[in-house]
């Protein structure tokens, strides 16, 4: 396992090269870089990223200055830009340098820790992505403590009991929960629960009250809780049905090999031997796929609820940055995410051995 | 039929959910095959003069019946009805409505709720529900059948020979797994639609592309496990071929994951049909589908019933599908017997 | 004294309808505190399925009871709450399964397996339950014990993990001990340790036994009563004496008098060489740190040489754990090992899986678990026609009905079982599956694992006899392993005695059995023979 | 020196065209209530995030509130498109040729923390501007040659253009950077530090993205000035941001926020019934007309692909976009058919031409349809029930002309169908489509959509990769030079520039040269009613609509000036918290 594991970690290298190799050949092939995103935006034309998800205020109306005119947006509609001035910005943004050097720039930089900086915030990559880490790591953290709090109990309950009315019931209840859309349900949590129509129970948005820092620690814990709670119920209501359905079916899987049989008659009551024996039998999918299941809820699943919320986390970031082709934030969330995926499926799979010992990954000659 | 498969069948019965399940999905699929016959704004048979017409498979301009245009009649236009309501009748399907047809009839700013004419009330541009459901159902379940049969026939294999033969094989195959993972789906999309034109068919291939990484881990590490049983020694010593060792010995137990997921696969690619729309490489704009439902339900609240549709049928579907799921499952349990 | 167990009209069935079986069709026994009683009969009779009625093992609600009572100690096992079946599961009755290869919880170490029940039933603390762990390990002959805590079930021998199961079953030192044929993978002189630690609890502790067994010298020795299964029913219950001596039925009478007889099939001057091998080894990493570093191995074949010929049979016996199925895995190139092997005429060791394909239809295997070797969600029929297709030997549907028909009968199977899957079967019945498979291929060299070890007196010789016949007819060689010296004798002309992963003796079999050099093999021939007058010793007294 | 021959203007205030409406001495806005009590707080909501408080340079949003807490030269009133009133100028001094102006400051003029406004504050934002502004900051100022601090109190710029006065009016907006604040502190890069506030509030308190808090300036030195009496009244405004409209939405109604202006049709009409709050009266719900003239908004043809080059197709095509039937099923009927260039203003043609505008065009009579002098011209209009047929008739006939006939229900010419794309930016619009594509559709024409994402849209657009999209221009009254850019023959060869659909026509650019080179604002506006016919006869683009109103919603607590101003709705600077009302409210509500 020890050659294995250092066999691994060193493909890493290559595999992250490689990614960030394909990736940035990609990218330049797209047309529009973050220079006609930026002239886009000044000719007013730029529909915002999230526009797509958050539904825009406006009405049928074409991009444009909306009816105020701010002297922000007095651009005079392209009259056509000085050419002088876009030079300028692909300065800026590094684009005047061959593809090879800016590439190689790059990933000298990152192999330095060197993430660079955004092209449309003045903020650099790191601290950008440190900034949205507390709303992700909530959201995925509660979500994924909960769904696995749930779902894991409740399919192997409907597996003891296939078939019965509370395997029919519960599944419709979660399979139901999977088909809401999050968004739609994330809505009518806010209608429901914060808006002025029915209840006013919960915040609308936000991590935390303004003032915060000013309360006393319990206050803190309570303040944190109340406003996490309608993203992390909106989050975890799609979750159930396929964890619960993976725990049922390989529940029933195991549930009546012969080790079972010994399990029992050793006296163990049925709640020990479903956790004691059937359990590490039947969750090798479940457990060694948590890693990487962990990491799809902290930096993706949420886009919307972010959204949704006025919550700023990586789901966020990460989007608007391909939508406004904001590159160095792209590949530093990129490289770093792919980073900590691989290492987190090198993990997953040392897990397989841990929970299965028969497991290895050699080959067989035999 | 040999008794096995007989008692197959009979455990598949024996679990009547899953049963039904597959017949209502069956009828609900037939039904939306056929959508053009129950869903049309051209009516089915039209007798004009003593001759008969079939709008829905042909195309008839208005001159046809004494109209003044030679472009194709607008049937629900009345002065066309009452030409030929004149001299003939027409034969309208269960529901007058095709997945385009605007409805101008309505007393309000569309979307308007359920009425007698459109039982779910219209979408956002006055179209009436019923039809782009049904409409939509055709495209989604098609598109999600194929999609999911494709990227699960792909990542089943690919997830069952890396887990089988493990070693260089199992390396470099995850290596090249993680850099496709890693592939800038949004961008791809992007340039591809600015080269090709959207489509059924276009779509289908590159969401393929993308998603048949979806069951590799899971597979791979049922795989892993599986090849150490001591059955899979015994076939090596019969001399199996190892394809033969991984689909009829390892596959059907180690299937769990692939039979769990299945449905959420499917019902999931109908949604990803419409994330991609505003790539402008969704399927055309216009094109009635569920997840463009969807949308509708989120940009239109003041208009639940969209949103209550869409989630209705997506629900509707995804239950019976994980129920006829679960009597498969049955059927190929060997330790499950009907009692019957 | 009231009984302990009393088992009234006890009736069991599988299914419904049409597919109904009735395994069971109505026992009735009794079993008084500190009584050892026996039970036999024919493979498949429903001996396990009684057995496992006691404790309501059974898979419900696919199994159920038609009819009948058990009681154990005034309680009723079959209607008792799950409360009361915990306390007396484990804790008061002690079950040691049929199929030890595949009862083990295949992730749980060993150390876990066995404190497990110590820790659920007698309060003991971690260190406790240890100490009394490598205690039971030690007395069920298990060596280096502290070693072996670690281990999971699949790195060890058929016998290894037997012994597991009967430490893990005795462990609470339990009021009944139900055993299903304990002693099916051990060799004779572990196998008579374990009697003596059985019959030394009984009289300690008055430990009631309820054992199944076809090994009737067992039964003789252990048994007070004896009951007779076949079919589901009893058709003979008494004295061990009465019994022995004075058969009723004529099952019964049937049953003491099949015995593997005959002679070994006479060799051919001058037969070519099917297999030889040399300088065999396979070693099997001990690992261990976080990264699961090798730092030692296990012996478990350490530099054997063998060679057979055509239509000959080699024994191969040996201590528990001493490297036999290596042995044979490796000679058939499915365990990875050091050393020359040669397969008419070709050197087969360094062929790879592809290559060596295309003999695998002339190199069998029985191994020696059946049940872990069946594919579970495949049918019999599929099983064991599994290699006619795979080497094309045949391409006519009918023709592959007839002969998977004929395969299963041969072995004594019903037609019909070829619709079934293999965990509807009892182990004797997976047994003769295996055998099945391995023989409708018609092959020339076969490995056979212990493959009489779940198999009654009547059905064993049926089977030795078919196996002597076929070798007659296609001049097959066997290597033979075996605890069950007297099939050996009954079977082989050659015996290999292994201890250790090395060869303590070889030589024809009248020469191994009647003037044994080696120590070791002395003590193995003695304790068969001594078996056998304790046993005779039983019946007189 | 170079100036002294030329008559120069001294004033407090200047109009881009003409003089301005008010008068030195006037006592207040007449838009303005003097007595208006001040305090108060209120919460308003804002859409999106911010991360910076530097609006000059590129990076970083901030938030366009920002304009709250500081004063410029000069500024405009409500009552008027193009025209300044001196705040930290005193007065202004600018020659007949517009080739320089002079600020002169006022000397009490100070920041929020005490330090003087001068001259010099102004060069440094110019400088700053120049140096590393935003490129759109910089194009705004492109037209100054120079700047130059004549003394603490008097500030020069130059300009590279003559007789003209937007450069003027734009220098005019320029507010101060307080150096001494800046000193110390790198203007290139983002801030989320407040400078100190030359105007009348200041930032108290900002959560980057989430919210910001302004409070009034205690001594906020102008609260005196005639422009700036009864304005700014509520003491506090706090901006929290959504990043989801619909949110903000329920925010409001759930009384998170106080005040809203609805921009969406659909939420005026159907969003606020079943609120409780609005029946009871709690939330108000106001139409307040909005005479901001407004770009125009509709389809734009590419004209440099057939059959979009033949005026017949093209008008063809605009008789078979239903904008009543639009109007009324997906329109909420909230809109104004556009029928302008210029809508919503009078620079944009009404009615027959009058004399004025016939003696511009009777020299290109034969370069213009003939209709065009005798006619108004209105869109088609039809009778709002979805069926067009009249419409198609007409249709169908200029097609014919144009040489396209039917064949099987299909539209052709050379045995090729008529299809063409509309390209998309904004999913919004294709409910707008939809209809017209359906119409086209039963003349036999093949249309489709397409919606790409901002980049891509931009890159097609900018090589007129496209068949038909639908935009809306900015306009900036009075109309000016941009129109070469928007209509102008040179433009539409010009990769990437505002007349994307390729308008070529010689008679538009004779007309744009008269306005770009009108004295007066009367001769200016005769040349724009001109242009506005020869483009609208000519069916370059088909025009779509205007919303001439602002729906604004609030919560019951406000008092506001009868008169409100032309150009806006005065909130938030003209209203004030009604301490009854409020209390009312609250009293209400719980
Ligand atoms: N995979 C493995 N890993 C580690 N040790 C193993 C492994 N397989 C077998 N062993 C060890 O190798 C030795 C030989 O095992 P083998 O199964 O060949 O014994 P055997 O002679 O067949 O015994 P039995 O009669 O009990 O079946 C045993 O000590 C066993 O524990
Ligand atoms: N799960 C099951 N489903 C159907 N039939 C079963 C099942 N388990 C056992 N049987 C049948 O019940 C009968 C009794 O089986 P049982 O295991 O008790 O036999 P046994 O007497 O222990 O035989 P052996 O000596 O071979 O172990 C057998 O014919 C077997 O085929
Ligand atoms: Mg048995
Ligand atoms: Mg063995």
């Amino acid at each position: 396992m020890l050659a294995y594991t250092i066999r691994r970690l060193l493909l890493i290298i290559p595999t992250l090269v490689g990614i960030m190799v394909v990736n940035f050949l990609i990218v330049q092939l797209a047309p529009g870089g973050p220079v006609e995103q930026l002239l886009a935006e000044m000719s007013g034309q730029a529909v915002e990223a999230t526009a797509r998800v958050a539904g825009e205020g406006g009405d049928v109306q074409s991009g444009g200055a909306g009816g105020k005119q701010t002297q922000q947006s007095q651009y005079r509609g392209a009259q056509g830009l000085d050419p002088a001035i876009i030079a300028e910005i692909e300065r800026d943004f590094g684009f005047d340098k061959p593809m090879h050097e800016r590439f190689l720039s790059m990933m000298w930089n990152y192999v330095r820790f060197d993430f660079g900086t955004s092209y449309f915030r003045d903020e650099a990559v790191i601290d950008l992505v440190l900034d949205k880490m507390p709303v992700s790591i909530s959201l995925g953290l509660w979500t994924t403590v909960l769904v696995y709090l749930i779902s894991i109990p409740l399919g192997i309950r409907k597996a003891v009991r296939d078939g019965t009315r509370f395997d029919v019931w519960t599944s419709g209840v979660v399979i139901v929960g999977y088909a809401i859309p999050s968004f739609l349900f994330a809505v009518l949590l806010i209608v429901v629960f914060a808006g002025g129509r029915f209840l006013d129970w919960f915040p609308l948005r936000g991590l935390v009250s303004p003032g915060w820092e000013s309360l006393a620690w319990y206050e803190q814990i309570i303040d944190y809780l109340w406003h996490i709670t309608l993203p992390v119920v909106a989050l975890v209501i799609g979750g159930f049905a396929g964890l619960t359905m993976l725990t049922k079916n390989s529940f029933l899987d195991q549930i009546n090999m012969q080790y079972v049989q010994t399990a029992r008659a050793k006296g163990l009551n049925e709640q020990r031997v479903l956790y004691g024996h059937v359990f590490r039998n039947a969750m090798l999918i479940v457990i060694a796929g948590f890693p990487s299941a962990f990491i799809g809820i902290l930096f993706t699943g949420s886009l919307l609820i972010e959204v949704i919320f006025s919550l700023d986390g990586l789901g966020l970031l990460g989007f608007e940055a391909a939508l406004n082709r904001d590159y160095p934030v792209m590949f530093a969330t990129l490289f770093f995410f792919t980073l900590l995926g691989l290492v987190m499926q090198l993990i997953g799979d040392l897990m397989y051995h841990v929970i299965d010992p028969r497991i290895d990954f050699e080959a067989r000659d035999v | 039929m040999t008794p096995l498969n007989r008692r197959r069948l009979n455990n598949f019965r024996a679990n009547r959910r899953g049963y039904w399940s597959l017949w209502i999905f069956t009828a609900l699929f037939i039904v939306a095959l056929l959508a053009e016959l129950v869903a049309n704004d051209r009516p089915l048979l039209v007798s004009f003069k003593g001759e008969l017409y079939f709008p829905v498979l042909k195309v008839y301009p208005e001159t046809a019946f004494g109209g003044e245009f030679e472009t194709q009649a607008d049937y629900r236009d009345p002065y066309v009805q009452e030409l030929i309501e004149a001299d003939g009748w027409l034969l309208w399907p269960l529901i007058p409505f095709s997945y385009t047809t605007i409805n101008y009839d309505l007393p309000e700013s569309a979307p308007s709720p359920p009425t007698a004419d459109n039982w779910l009330g219209t979408d956002d541009q006055g179209r009436d529900v019923v039809a782009r459901v049904i409409y939509g159902l055709r495209i989604s379940v098609l598109f999600g059948l194929a999609l999911t049969l494709m990227s699960s026939v792909i990542g089943v294999v690919a997830g069952a020979v890396q887990g089988f033969f493990g070693g260089k094989v199992d390396l470099l195959g995850q290596r090249f797994i993680e850099i496709w993972q890693g592939l800038p789906v949004l961008y791809i999309l992007i340039i591809a639609a600015s080269i090709v034109q959207p489509g059924f068919f276009t779509l289908l291939f590159l969401m393929t592309l993308f998603s048949w990484t979806a069951l590799v881990g899971v597979v791979r590490a049922e795989f892993l496990r599986a090849r150490n049983f001591e059955y899979v020694r015994a076939a090596r010593a019969l001399g199996v071929a190892n394809w033969t060792i991984m689909f009829r010995h390892l596959l059907p137990n180690a299937m769990v994951a692939t039979l769990t997921f299945l449905p959420f696969i499917l019902s999931g690619s109908v949604t990803t049909l419409t994330a991609l729309d505003f790539l402008g490489l969704g399927l055309p704009p216009g094109s009635a589908s569920l997840g463009e439902l969807l949308n509708q339900g989120k940009n239109n609240l003041q208009a639940p019933w969209l949103g209550f549709t869409a989630f209705l049928i997506l629900s509707i579907m995804l239950s019976l599908l994980v129920f006829i799921g679960e009597a498969v499952r049955d059927a190929f349990d060997p330790r499950k017997v009907s009692g019957g | 004294m009231g009984a302990l167990l009393e088992i009234e009209d006890l009736q069991v069935s599988f299914g419904h309808g049409e597919r109904r079986q009735d395994a069971v069709r109505g026992v009735s026994m009794t079993l008084a505190k500190g009584e050892s009683v026996g039970l036999v009969g024919e493979s498949g009779s429903g001996k396990s399925v009684t057995a496992l009625s006691i404790l309501r093992l059974l898979p419900y609600p696919y199994a159920w009871h038609p009819g009948g009572r058990v009681r154990f100690d005034g309680v009723d096992v079959l209607q008792a709450p799950q409360a009361d079946l915990s306390d007396i599961r484990g804790g008061r009755i002690g079950m040691i399964f049929q199929e030890p290869m595949t009862s083990l919880n295949p992730l749980h170490s060993v150390e876990k397996q066995i404190a497990e029940t110590l820790l659920l039933h007698r309060q003991r603390t971690r260190t406790q339950a240890r100490a009394r762990v490598l205690e039971l390990l030690d007395l069920v002959g298990i060596q280096d014990a502290e070693q072996r805590l670690d281990a999971y079930p699949h790195q060890l021998s058929g016998g290894q993990r037997q012994r597991v199961m009967i430490a893990m079953a005795l462990a609470n030192e339990p009021e009944l001990l139900i055993a299903d044929e304990p002693t099916t993978a051990l060799d004779v002189t572990i196998q008579a340790q374990i009697l003596e630690l059985l019959l030394a609890l009984q009289q300690r502790m008055g430990m009631a036994l309820l054992l199944i067994t076809h090994d009737l010298g067992i039964v003789r020795k252990m048994a007070q009563r004896i009951y007779v299964m076949h079919q589901g029913r009893f058709v003979e219950e008494g004295s061990t004496q009465d019994i022995f001596e004075r058969p009723q039925h004529e099952y019964t009478q049937m049953l003491l008098a099949a015995e593997p007889k005959g002679e070994p099939v006479q060799q051919h001057e001058g037969a070519p060489l099917v297999l030889s091998a040399e300088d065999v080894r396979v070693w099997f990493p001990i690992k261990a740190g976080v990264f699961r570093r090798t730092v030692d191995h296990i012996k478990a074949v350490d530099g054997i040489s063998v060679s057979i010929c055509a239509g000959q049979t080699v024994g191969v016996v040996g201590e528990s754990g001493s490297g036999k199925t290596t042995l044979g895995m490796a000679l058939l190139r499915l365990e990875r090992s050091r050393g020359a092997i040669r397969y008419d005429g070709q050197t087969i060791s360094e062929y790879d899986f592809k290559a060596m394909r295309p003999l695998r239809r002339e190199m069998q295997v029985v191994f020696q678990d059946p049940f872990g070797s069946l594919s579970p969600r495949m049918s019999i029929g599929d099983i064991v026609a599994e290699g006619l297709e795979v080497h094309k030997l045949t391409s006519d549907p009918e023709q592959r009905e007839a002969m998977i028909v004929e395969a299963l009968e041969e072995v004594g199977l019903e037609a019909d079982s070829r619709f079934r899957y293999p965990h509807e079967f009892s182990g004797g019945q997976r047994q003769r599956i295996a055998i099945a498979r391995a023989m409708i291929l018609k092959p020339k060299f076969v490995v056979l694992d212990e493959p009489t070890s779940a198999l009654d007196m009547s059905v064993q010789a049926q089977i030795v006899d078919l196996l002597r016949e076929l070798q007659r007819k296609y001049r097959l060689a066997y290597l033979f392993i075996s605890h069950d010296l007297k099939v050996v004798r009954a079977l082989s002309d050659q015996v290999i005695v292994m201890r250790d992963g090395r060869i303590v003796e070889q030589g024809a079999v009248a020469q191994i059995f009647d003037a044994p050099q080696a120590e070791y093999t002395k003590a193995l021939i003695a304790a068969a023979f001594a078996m056998e007058t304790i046993a005779a010793g039983a019946v007189s007294t | 020196p170079a100036h002294a021959a030329q008559n120069v203007t001294k004033s407090w205030s200047m109009a881009e065209f003409g003089t301005p409406l008010y008068k030195d001495g006037i006592d207040h806005w007449p838009y303005a209530n003097p007595d208006a009590p001040k305090g108060g707080e209120i919460v308003l909501g804002a859409f999106g995030s911010f991360d910076s408080l530097n609006i000059y340079i590129l990076k970083g949003e901030w938030p366009p509130s920002l304009g709250l807490t500081s004063d410029s030269l000069m500024a405009n009133s409500g009552d008027e498109l193009a025209s300044n009133y001196g705040v930290i100028a005193e007065s202004v001094e600018y020659p007949d040729d517009k080739s320089w102006i002079i600020f002169n400051l006022r000397a009490d003029a100070h920041y929020e923390d005490g330090v003087q406004i001068t001259a010099a504050d102004f060069a440094f934002s110019f400088d700053t501007i120049r140096e590393h502004g935003r490129p759109f900051l910089r194009s705004f100022y492109a037209d100054v040659e120079a700047v130059e601090v004549l003394n603490d109190l008097r500030l020069k710029f130059t300009m590279k253009t003559r007789n003209n006065m937007k450069p003027l009016m734009n220098v005019a907006g320029i507010a101060p950077l307080p150096r001494h604040h800046w000193k110390t502190r790198d203007i290139t890069k983002t801030t989320l530090e407040p400078e100190p506030a030359s105007g009348a509030y200041k930032i108290v308190s900002l959560d980057a993205g989430r919210s910001i808090t302004y409070e009034l300036v205690d001594d906020y030195w102008g609260k005196d000035l005639a422009i700036n009496r009864g304005l700014d009244n509520i003491k506090r405004i706090r901006f929290e941001y959504y990043r989801d409209d619909g949110v903000m939405f329920e925010a409001f109604k759930s009384g998170a926020i106080d005040f809203r202006q609805e921009n969406s049709s659909k939420r005026w009409a159907t969003g606020y019934e079943d609120s409780p709050a609005v029946k009871k009266g709690e939330i108000v719900r106001r139409r307040v007309p909005d005479e901001t003239p407004q770009g125009i908004q509709a389809f734009f043809f590419n004209l440099r692909r057939a059959p979009f080059d033949d005026i017949r197709v093209r008008e063809a095509i605009g008789l078979l976009f239903d904008f009543e039937a639009t109007q009324r099923t997906v329109l909420y009927g909230e809109y104004q058919r556009t029928a302008s260039y210029f809508p919503n203003s009078d620079f944009g043609a009404a009615g027959e031409p009058t004399p004025a505008e016939l003696e511009l065009l009777t020299p290109f009579r034969d370069q213009l349809p003939d209709a065009l002098f005798r006619r108004p011209f209105t869109p088609p209009k039809t009778d709002g029930s979805g069926r067009i047929r009249k419409q198609l008739r007409r249709a169908l006939q200029l097609l014919k002309s144009a040489g396209w006939s039917t064949q099987g229900g299909k539209l052709v010419r050379d045995g090729k169908q008529m299809t063409f794309e509309f390209l998309l930016v904004s999913p919004t619009m294709e409910r707008l489509v939809a209809p017209f594509v359906q119409n086209l559709k039963r003349a036999g024409i093949e249309a489709s959509m397409r919606i790409v994402d901002s980049s891509q849209y931009q890159v097609r657009i900018d090589d007129f990769d496209f068949d038909m999209v639908t935009v809306r221009l900015n306009f900036f009254p009075p109309p000016g030079p941009e129109l070469r850019s928007y209509y102008g023959s040179d433009a539409a060869g010009v990769r990437g520039s505002a007349n994307m659909g390729g308008i070529k026509n010689p008679v538009v650019d004779a007309l744009i040269e008269k306005i770009v080179s009108a004295k007066d604002l009367e001769t200016l506006k005769v040349a724009s009613r001109a242009l506005d016919r020869v483009l609208l006869w000519n069916h370059y683009v088909i025009p779509q609509f205007y919303v001439d109103n602002e729906r604004i919603v609030y919560w019951d607590k406000f008092g506001y000036p009868e008169r409100k101003p032309r150009y806006s709705t005065g909130f938030p600077t003209t209203w004030w918290i009604d301490k009854q009302r409020a209390a009312k409210l609250t009293l209400q509500r719980n």
